[in-house]
């Protein structure tokens, strides 16, 4: 996983990698939110891109970032998932918290 | 019924084991040559169903989970996962989307949702105290013309 | 002796699940992050003892093949393989190099002197009738010095 | 799997894939004996750059095609195995029945 800051966009862009369970999702929360409150960002985007699985575990570590970024009116954008995982994003009604997006940046989606 | 194959596993409730379980799920599979959505609509099934036992059966104790995969005629695969840990009091509760008893964990509730979105059937014995078994089935797509590489 | 992780499975003595086995066994050491080598040599003992269980433990009939996989401490893999069939009625001649008892299926009579080869110590159990238990144990190199990707 | 026969050079070649076990090997010998008592070739060249896995199953197909080959004078030439396929056919004692190679052809090697 990787952790990009643009500070003049206020942006915390999160490179997901593999596979997102359970297992796996108690460390990425940890180091999401660590940079979270470090750059407490308007715009948290996660991107799905090298993301090859993911269960409810993944809708619950994305609930889990809204919830600490919404109260401070700030957005998620769910950038680049696969169709297995847009289905469960689908699923779990995810669109109704966060934008998701094919396009490599948001930009090219208001555009 | 007549089965084609059948796989029966065990291991340890600790949660290197999701994956552990998605790849017996998957080698199990493939020689039933599913689309990759089926495919991957039944690694999420299984990775599921055994994180529920890890995280809600034996609250991240220790414990068993017992994994029994079958492919039964019609190409319908049968799939049962069970613990042996503190079963569920209301199985209709618990199966409400976003209920989830353990939201301290950032557990979404869906896990019930997604079993039941991506099989045909989902069944649920369970009784306090005595673990829960999922029992399972979703029949596979014919097979479609076979492509030379 | 502690077990790290345990994962035991059983399945039908038939041929494609000789790939499951090695399936099996890849996802069970993955996590304990062998060397390509050792990934290798493990997969090649799974599918010998699996094979000679099929083979020659049930002469191609019906019949269950049971995996015990074990990681105990020190990093050493614990592979036991077991049915009950036939049996051998002499394992040191059973253990010679190029010795088979089915050579129409063009066995090479080498199944042991791979699985010795590839494993530090093994172990055969078997009686006329009673079946056949194989039980391997290989340590794992100790871990490299992390790369980050 | 892949079957090529060079009448110039008596020559077949059997490009093998993926796992060879006591599984697959049934399927292979059935295709590999079609050609070779089809063509009678001098050399027999089994490529194994595609192959991924091979326990002992693999030894008996070859020695079942020395069987056959040897008796008429035939040879076998075994092609490009990844280094564990090498280590099981060097533990086999393959190079006593057949050359084994690196190269894509065996001119190669003689020059
Ligand atoms: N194997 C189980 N043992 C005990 N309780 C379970 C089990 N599986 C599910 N539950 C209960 O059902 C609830 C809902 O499960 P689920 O829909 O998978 O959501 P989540 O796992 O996100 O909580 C869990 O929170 C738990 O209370
Ligand atoms: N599980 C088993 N049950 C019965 N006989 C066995 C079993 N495993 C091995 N044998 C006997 O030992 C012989 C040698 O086995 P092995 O070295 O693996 O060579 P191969 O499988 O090529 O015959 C077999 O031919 C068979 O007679």
């Amino acid at each position: 996983m990787q952790i990009h800051y643009d500070t003049g966009k206020s942006q915390l862009l999160v490179l997901l990698e593999g596979e997102i369970d359970h297992h796996s999702s108690v460390m990425l929360r940890a180091e999401i939110d660590a940079a979270l409150y470090a750059h407490m960002p308007r715009t948290l985007i996660l991107d799905f891109h090298q993301v090859t699985f993911m269960d409810s575990s993944g809708i619950g570590l994305i609930m889990g970032r809204y919830k600490i970024l919404q109260p401070l009116g700030g957005e998620i954008i769910l950038q680049k998932p696969s169709p297995y995982i847009s289905r469960v994003l689908r699923l779990a009604g995810m669109e109704r918290l966060a934008q998701i997006t094919n396009s490599a940046s948001p930009e090219e989606v208001a555009s | 019924m007549k089965i084609t194959n059948e796989f029966k596993c065990t291991f340890p409730a600790v949660s290197t084991n999701e994956s552990l379980a998605r790849a017996a799920l998957s080698a199990f599979l493939i020689p039933a040559d599913p689309t990759a959505q089926e495919l991957a609509d039944l690694r999420t099934v299984i990775s599921e169903a055994v994180t529920n036992a890890i995280v809600h059966g034996y609250r991240n104790c220790s414990g068993e989970v017992a994994i029994c995969l079958r492919m039964l005629p019609d190409r319908i695969l049968y799939i049962r996962v069970s613990d042996k840990g503190c079963g569920i009091p209301d199985i209709e509760q618990a199966m409400t989307p976003l209920y989830t008893t353990a939201p301290e964990e950032e557990r979404a509730g869906l896990g019930f949702a997604i079993m039941q979105e991506f099989t045909d059937s989902l069944y649920v014995r369970s009784s306090a105290g005595n673990g829960t078994t999922l029992t399972m089935r979703r029949r596979l797509g014919q097979i479609h013309a076979e492509q030379e590489d």
